[in-house]
C-alpha cells in the first residue's frame, strides 16, 4: 500500500508597514537644496577634513560633530561600476529597473565620499571604465521631488577616449 | 574574560531552500535537539538562552517571544540578538560573556533563518538608507559586483580566479551533509552560469536557506567534567564600518578597513605573527566569491594583491596547506541568521576531529572565524583545541 | 577584572509626541553626545564598547542599527544589538563587563513610534501561523490580560485608575515627560474606551525619544563619578508565547527574572528593602500586575495599596515617581528609561520628582512582547 | 562657511511590504487538513504532562517532551477572558466593534484565542460557554473558525 503523503500547510499573507521617514536636520537640506536649487551639498568634518556625502551629523572616523557645509562639483570621475543584469526591484515603487544598465560609484570633485548611481552610457565593457570623467544630470526642475531619484543618472563628459 | 569558555556541543538542520515540512519552531528545535544530544545535556541543564535571528527576513517581530517552545527558553533567562548576517557569531558572543562573568554555567546558543517565508529581495533592499540608496535598490549584488571589478581592476585577477572560488565552495558542500548548494560544478560551469551584474555571475553568489544553528557553551569545569573534547573559545572581537562609506569594496582603498582592523586586534590578543601557519582552518563569511579573496588578503594569509594566486595555487583547498572553508561555506549555505554561527561551529567540528568527509587532513588545533553583515561588520572567533594552544 | 558594575552617566530626550525634525540617528546622538559631555569621556579613548536596543521593523530599516553605527561609536569598534526591550541593554552590558572583556560600555535604546503604526508593527508579533490573522495587537492583547487579572484578584476600575492619577500627577513633576496633567479617577474612567477595560488615559502614548547610560567596572566608576550607582542584581526570563498558555492574571516570569535578581543582590524581603520602583506600565493596569511580580505586595493586593497612597511620591514605597511609561516613552525605550529614572533617585538626581525618602535601594522592570512575555529586572543601590 | 539656514521638516511616505509565506509544520498541518476537511479542532497531547495544549506543537514548551500525539478538542469551550475591540486597523480582519476573547476548548489544557460574535456586547462574560462557527469555504488558515458564538 502506497501511503499518502502529508500534505503541508502553508498560509500566504503580504506584510505591508507603513512609515513616514524623517529625513533628519542634515539629509533635509541635502534634499531640499538638490530639488530647489539644484545644488549638491556636503558635509565637511572639522578634524580629518573629509568631505561626506551624504551629509551626516557626525564623522565616524573623528567622533564630532560636522558643522561646516560645502557645495561640491557636479562633475567627478568613476571610481568603480557594474553592468547590472538583474531586473532588481525598487521597494519604493514596487517597478523593476530595466537591464541591462550601468550603476556606478562617482567620485564628486572636491568630495571624499563615493556618490552611487545610473550611469547613463552602452552597457558595454568597451564603452565605460574607471577612471570616466561624469557629469551628475538632475530632472528638469519641476519634476523633483527631493529623492536621490531627482538626479537622472551620471553621464560621459564629451570626448573622451579609453585609455590603453 | 575571566573564565575559559568551552564549546561542549553544536548542531545544525539539513539545510535547503525548502522545508514545507516545518514551521519555525520545528526547524529550529531540529538543531537545538542536536546540540543538546551533542552535549549530552537536557535542557533543564541550560543555564540561559540567546537566539539570533534576522527577523525582518522571515516577516515576524519578535521570534524568540513565539519560538520559545521550539528554543527551550520557556522559564529561561535570554536574549534575542539582531546584528545582520553577523548574528549568528554575535550570539556566541553573548552566550561566552555570559559563561565569562560567572553568572552562568551553560548556555545555549541559536541561530536561524527560515528564508523561504519571508520576502528576501524586497528586505534586502531596506538595508539601504530609505532615502538615501533605497529607491536605486542596488541590493548585495551590485555592491559585490563594484567589488569584483575593483579587484580585477587593480589586481589582475580574471573571472576564472573567482570561478575557482565558486568551485572550491560547491566541491567542498558536495563532502558535508548539512550544505544547501552540493553542486558537483567546474570552472566552466562557473564562468557560464547566468550574469546578475558584472562581474557577479548566478555561482558568485550565496544561495537563500532555511536552516539552523545551535551550540552549547560551559565554563571551564562544566567542560572538563562533561565533555569528552571541549573547544575553547581563545578570543572574540566586533568591528563596524560606517553607515555610508562602504570602502571595502574600493581593493586599493587607503583607509582603514573593518576586517583588517578586526583581524590585527584578536592577532595581538592571541599574539599572532603568521596567521596562516598559526591557524590551522578558516571559516569565513564569503556572501559572494570576491569576497572569500578579499579576506585571504585582510587576514594577512597572503600579502595585499596575492589572494587570487593562492586559489590558483589550490592553498586553501581542503588538503592544502592553509584550508578555508572546508564546509562550502557561506556561498553553499546561507540562512542568515545561523551563517555565521555555522562558521564557528564548523571550526570547532573542524579542531574536534568531527568534520566527516570535510574533515581537513590534518591535525586542527586552531580556528579563526570570521563574519560578515550589515554595512560591512564582522564579529571574529578565534578556537583552540587546548587551552595551551 | 570587574566584580561590580556601576551606571556612570544617564542622558534621556525630551520625550515628544512626534520628532520630524530629526532622523533615528540625530536623535540617538542628542543623548549619547549629552552622556558623553556629562561624564567627560571621550568615545574612542574611554568607551570600550556599545549596546543599542531597537527593532528594525519599529525603524524601517533592515538591520537598524547601521542607522546609529556612526553616532553610537561603531566604526571599526564593537556595537551589539539586542532586539527586546532597553532594559535588556543594562541587564548584557552589565555582563559583558562581569566577563572582564570590557571596562566601560555605552548603552543607547531609540524609537520612533510616530513614524509608523504601532498596531501594525505590533501585529507582526503575533505568529502568522495561529493568530495573526484575528489581527492582534499590543493593546487588545493587554486588554485580555487587564480583565483576567482584575477578574481573578476582584481589583476594581477605581484601583487601576488610580495609577493613572498618580502617575500622569508625578509626570507633572519630570521635565523629559510629555503627557502629564491633574485628573481624577473620574476622568480616567470617562476617558474614550479603547478595547475594555482598557481606555485612553490607560495606556501609553505614542513617543519619540533615546536614552543613552554609561556603564563602568567598579575601578574605572571611581574615576569617572562620585555618584556611581551599583548594579546589585540582575534577571532576565521569559513566558509562554500564546495568550492561552499563559496564565494572563499571573506573573511567571516576571518572579522568576526578579527571584534572579534579588538572589545576586541579596535582597530576602524586597517590600522593606526596595525603597523606590520604576516599572513598566505601558498599560495602567500592568503596574500593579508587576508590582505583585516583584514581591512589593502579595498577590492581588496591588490594587489596594495604590488605594492606600502608599505608592505615591510620598509614599512608603513609591511606584514610578517618574510619571512612568503613561508619561510618554517610547517602546523599546521602555526599560532603559525605567533603569534611567530608578537610577536618578539613587543618585538623589530626580529633582522635582525626587522622593523625600532616602534612596538606598532601587528596583526597575522592564518587558518585551505581548502582555510582558520576556521580563527583564534590574536592582540598583548605592555603595 | 554657509549662512545658518532653517529648513523645514522634510518627511517621505513609504511602505516596507513583504511577500510571505508561512509553513504551518508537522502539527499545524495537521491541524488545518483536520479543521478544512472534517471541521475538527485538534491538540497535541504532552507524553509526559499529559496535558492537551492548544495550538499544536512538536514539543512542549513546559517539560520540552517531544510530541507526535494530536487530540480532538471542543468544540465547545468557555470564555476565560476578553475584550470589546472599539478601533479599526488595516491588520483587522473585522469591523469595530468586536470581541477577542481567550476561549478553553472542552478537553484543552490551554486557551484558544479568536472572535466572539452573534452576542450582546453587555452579556460578555468570563464562564460564557461557547460554539464555534466554522467558514462555510475554508482556505487552511484560522479564519476557517469564523467566530464563536453562546450557546
Amino acid at each position: 500500500m502506497v501511503q499518502k503523503e502529508q500534505e503541508w500547510i502553508s498560509i500566504p499573507m503580504t506584510v505591508d508597514v507603513p512609515y513616514r521617514f524623517a529625513a533628519g536636520q542634515y539629509l533635509t537640506k541635502y534634499l531640499v537644496e538638490m530639488r530647489d536649487n539644484g545644488k549638491i551639498f556636503a558635509v565637511k568634518c572639522p578634524r580629518c577634513k573629509r568631505v561626506q556625502l551624504p551629509p551626516r551629523i557626525v564623522c565616524a572616523e573623528c567622533h564630532v560633530k560636522n558643522e561646516a557645509w560645502v557645495e561640491l562639483a557636479q562633475e567627478g570621475t568613476l571610481v568603480a561600476f557594474t553592468i547590472m543584469y538583474l531586473p532588481l526591484t525598487d521597494p519604493t515603487t514596487g517597478k523593476p529597473h530595466e537591464p541591462p544598465f550601468v550603476y556606478g560609484s562617482v567620485r564628486l570633485d572636491g568630495a571624499t565620499s563615493v556618490l552611487d548611481h545610473f550611469v547613463n552610457v552602452e552597457p558595454d565593457m568597451e564603452k565605460v571604465w574607471v577612471g570616466m570623467r561624469m557629469r551628475l544630470v538632475l530632472r528638469p526642475k519641476e519634476q523633483r521631488t527631493g529623492d536621490l531619484s531627482d538626479i537622472l543618472y551620471y553621464e560621459p563628459l564629451p570626448g573622451q577616449v579609453r585609455p590603453k | 574574560m575571566k573564565r575559559n569558555v568551552a564549546i561542549i556541543g553544536g548542531g545544525q538542520t539539513y539545510h535547503a531552500a525548502r522545508r514545507h515540512d516545518v514551521d519555525q519552531a520545528e526547524m529550529v528545535n531540529e538543531a537545538v535537539r542536536r546540540a543538546l544530544d551533542d552535549a549530552g545535556m537536557t535542557i533543564d541543564e541550560i543555564d540561559t538562552i540567546f537566539l539570533g535571528n534576522m527577523e525582518f527576513f522571515e516577516g515576524v517581530h519578535m521570534t524568540d517571544c513565539w519560538l520559545v517552545h521550539g528554543t527551550g527558553a520557556y522559564g529561561k533567562p535570554g536574549l534575542k540578538i539582531t546584528t545582520g548576517g553577523t548574528v549568528g557569531a554575535t550570539t556566541v558572543c553573548v552566550g561566552a560573556h555570559h559563561i565569562a562573568s560567572g553568572l552562568f554555567d551553560k548556555a545555549l546558543c541559536i541561530g536561524f533563518e527560515k528564508q523561504e517565508e519571508g520576502d528576501t529581495g524586497a528586505i534586502l533592499s531596506g538595508v539601504a538608507h530609505p532615502l538615501w540608496g533605497r529607491s536605486l535598490a542596488g541590493a548585495a549584488v551590485g555592491y559585490f559586483a563594484t567589488m569584483g571589478s575593483s579587484y580585477m581592476a587593480t589586481w589582475g585577477a580574471t573571472e576564472e580566479h573567482s570561478a575557482m572560488v565558486a568551485v572550491k565552495a560547491r566541491q567542498n558542500a558536495r563532502k558535508n551533509p548539512y550544505a544547501h548548494l552540493k553542486l558537483d560544478i567546474t570552472i566552466e560551469d562557473a564562468l557560464n552560469s547566468r550574469m546578475l551584474s558584472y562581474p557577479i555571475r548566478m555561482l558568485d553568489m550565496c544561495p537563500a536557506s532555511n536552516g539552523a544553528c545551535a551550540m552549547v557553551l560551559a565554563d571551564e569545569k562544566t567542560a572538563k567534567k562533561r565533555c569528552k573534547k571541549p573547544v575553547w573559545i581563545r578570543a572574540m572581537d566586533t568591528a563596524h564600518n560606517e553607515q555610508f562609506e562602504l570602502d571595502w569594496r574600493f581593493v586599493d582603498t587607503k583607509r582603514p578597513i573593518f576586517s583588517k582592523v578586526c583581524a590585527a586586534r584578536m592577532y595581538k590578543k592571541l599574539g599572532v605573527r603568521k596567521p596562516a601557519e598559526y591557524f590551522d582552518v578558516f571559516e569565513v563569511y564569503e556572501p559572494a566569491t570576491w569576497a572569500e579573496l578579499i579576506w585571504y588578503e585582510d587576514l594577512g594569509l597572503c600579502g595585499p594583491g596575492e589572494g587570487f594566486r593562492l586559489v590558483e595555487k589550490g592553498m586553501t583547498n581542503i588538503d592544502g596547506p592553509v584550508p578555508v572553508n572546508p564546509s562550502g561555506g557561506v556561498l553553499s549555505t546561507n540562512c542568515i541568521g545561523a551563517s555565521a554561527m555555522l562558521r564557528v561551529w564548523e571550526a570547532a567540528l573542524q579542531i574536534r576531529g568531527d568534520a566527516g568527509g570535510h574533515q581537513v587532513p590534518k591535525d586542527v588545533r586552531r580556528a579563526l572565524t570570521t563574519a560578515y553583515g550589515g554595512t560591512n561588520w564582522t564579529v571574529m572567533t578565534a578556537l583552540s583545541k587546548t587551552l595551551d594552544d | 577584572m570587574a566584580d561590580r558594575v556601576a551606571i556612570v552617566g544617564i542622558a534621556q530626550t525630551k520625550f515628544a509626541p512626534k520628532r520630524a525634525d530629526v532622523s533615528y540617528g540625530e536623535m540617538a546622538y542628542e543623548v549619547i553626545e549629552a552622556v558623553l559631555r556629562q561624564t567627560g569621556l571621550k568615545m574612542d579613548k574611554d568607551i570600550d564598547n556599545s549596546i543599542s536596543c531597537s527593532h528594525d521593523i519599529w525603524d524601517g530599516q533592515t538591520i537598524s542599527d547601521i542607522g546609529i553605527t556612526d553616532v553610537i561609536g561603531g566604526h571599526l569598534r564593537n556595537e551589539e544589538k539586542m532586539a527586546l526591550d532597553g532594559s535588556t541593554a543594562v541587564y548584557y552590558g552589565t555582563v559583558g563587563i562581569l566577563s572582564g572583556e570590557f571596562e566601560c560600555t555605552l548603552l543607547m535604546a531609540h524609537t520612533k513610534m510616530s513614524q509608523t503604526d504601532r498596531n501594525i508593527v505590533n501585529n507582526d508579533a503575533f505568529e502568522p501561523i495561529y493568530t495573526r490573522l484575528l489581527g492582534f495587537d499590543y493593546t487588545s492583547a493587554a486588554a485580555l490580560q487587564a480583565r483576567r487579572y482584575m477578574y481573578k484578584y476582584g481589583v476594581t476600575p477605581e484601583q487601576v485608575a488610580r495609577v493613572v492619577v498618580k502617575n500622569l500627577a508625578n509626570a507633572k513633576k519630570n521635565a523629559v515627560a510629555h503627557q502629564s496633567g491633574d485628573f481624577t479617577v473620574a476622568d480616567v474612567l470617562s476617558s474614550p474606551l479603547v478595547a475594555s477595560p482598557l481606555r485612553k488615559l490607560d495606556i501609553a502614548p505614542d513617543t519619540d525619544g533615546a536614552v543613552a547610560m554609561i556603564l563602568a567596572s567598579e575601578k574605572r566608576a571611581r574615576q569617572i563619578t562620585k555618584t556611581p550607582v551599583w548594579i546589585k542584581g540582575i534577571g532576565t526570563c521569559y513566558d509562554a508565547y500564546y495568550l492561552g498558555d499563559r496564565d494572563l492574571a499571573g506573573v511567571f516570569a516576571l518572579e522568576k527574572a526578579a527571584a534572579r535578581a534579588y538572589r545576586m543582590a541579596g535582597i530576602k524581603n524586597p517590600r522593606r528593602q526596595i525603597d523606590v520602583a520604576e516599572v513598566g506600565d505601558d498599560f495602567s493596569y500592568q503596574e500593579l500586575l508587576w508590582m505583585e511580580g516583584l514581591g512589593l505586595c502579595d498577590r492581588g493586593a496591588a490594587g489596594r495599596m495604590v488605594e492606600s497612597g502608599a505608592t505615591e511620591i510620598k509614599g512608603k514605597l513609591p511606584v514610578n515617581p517618574s510619571g512612568g511609561l503613561l508619561g510618554g516613552v517610547p517602546m523599546n525605550v521602555y526599560g532603559l528609561n525605567r533603569v534611567a529614572e530608578a537610577a536618578l533617585q539613587v543618585m538623589g538626581q530626580a529633582g522635582d520628582h525626587q522622593v523625600s525618602k532616602d534612596v538606598k535601594v532601587a528596583v526597575a522592570q522592564g518587558h518585551s512582547g505581548f502582555c510582558g512575555q520576556h521580563q527583564c529586572v534590574v536592582v540598583l543601590g548605592k555603595e | 562657511m554657509e549662512e545658518i539656514k532653517h529648513y523645514e521638516p522634510f518627511e517621505v511616505d513609504q511602505h516596507l511590504t513583504a511577500n510571505s509565506r508561512y509553513y504551518a509544520g508537522r502539527m499545524g498541518s495537521r491541524f488545518y487538513v483536520a479543521l478544512r476537511d472534517q471541521q475538527k479542532i485538534l491538540g497535541a497531547k504532552c507524553p509526559k504532562c499529559n496535558k492537551v495544549l492548544w495550538p499544536p506543537r512538536s514539543t512542549c514548551h513546559v517539560c520540552f517532551s517531544e510530541m507526535t500525539e494530536t487530540v480532538e478538542i471542543g468544540p465547545l469551550g468557555t470564555v476565560e477572558t476578553f475584550t470589546v475591540v472599539t478601533y479599526n486597523e488595516p491588520v483587522q480582519p473585522r469591523k469595530a466593534p468586536f470581541v477577542y476573547a481567550v476561549i478553553r476548548l472542552d478537553g484543552a489544557d490551554t486557551g484558544m484565542a479568536h472572535f466572539l460574535d452573534e452576542v450582546d456586547l453587555d452579556e460578555v462574560h468570563i464562564g460564557m460557554r461557547v460554539r464555534p462557527v466554522f467558514a462555510p469555504e475554508r482556505k487552511g488558515n484560522i479564519l476557517d473558525i469564523r467566530y464563536f458564538k453562546p450557546l
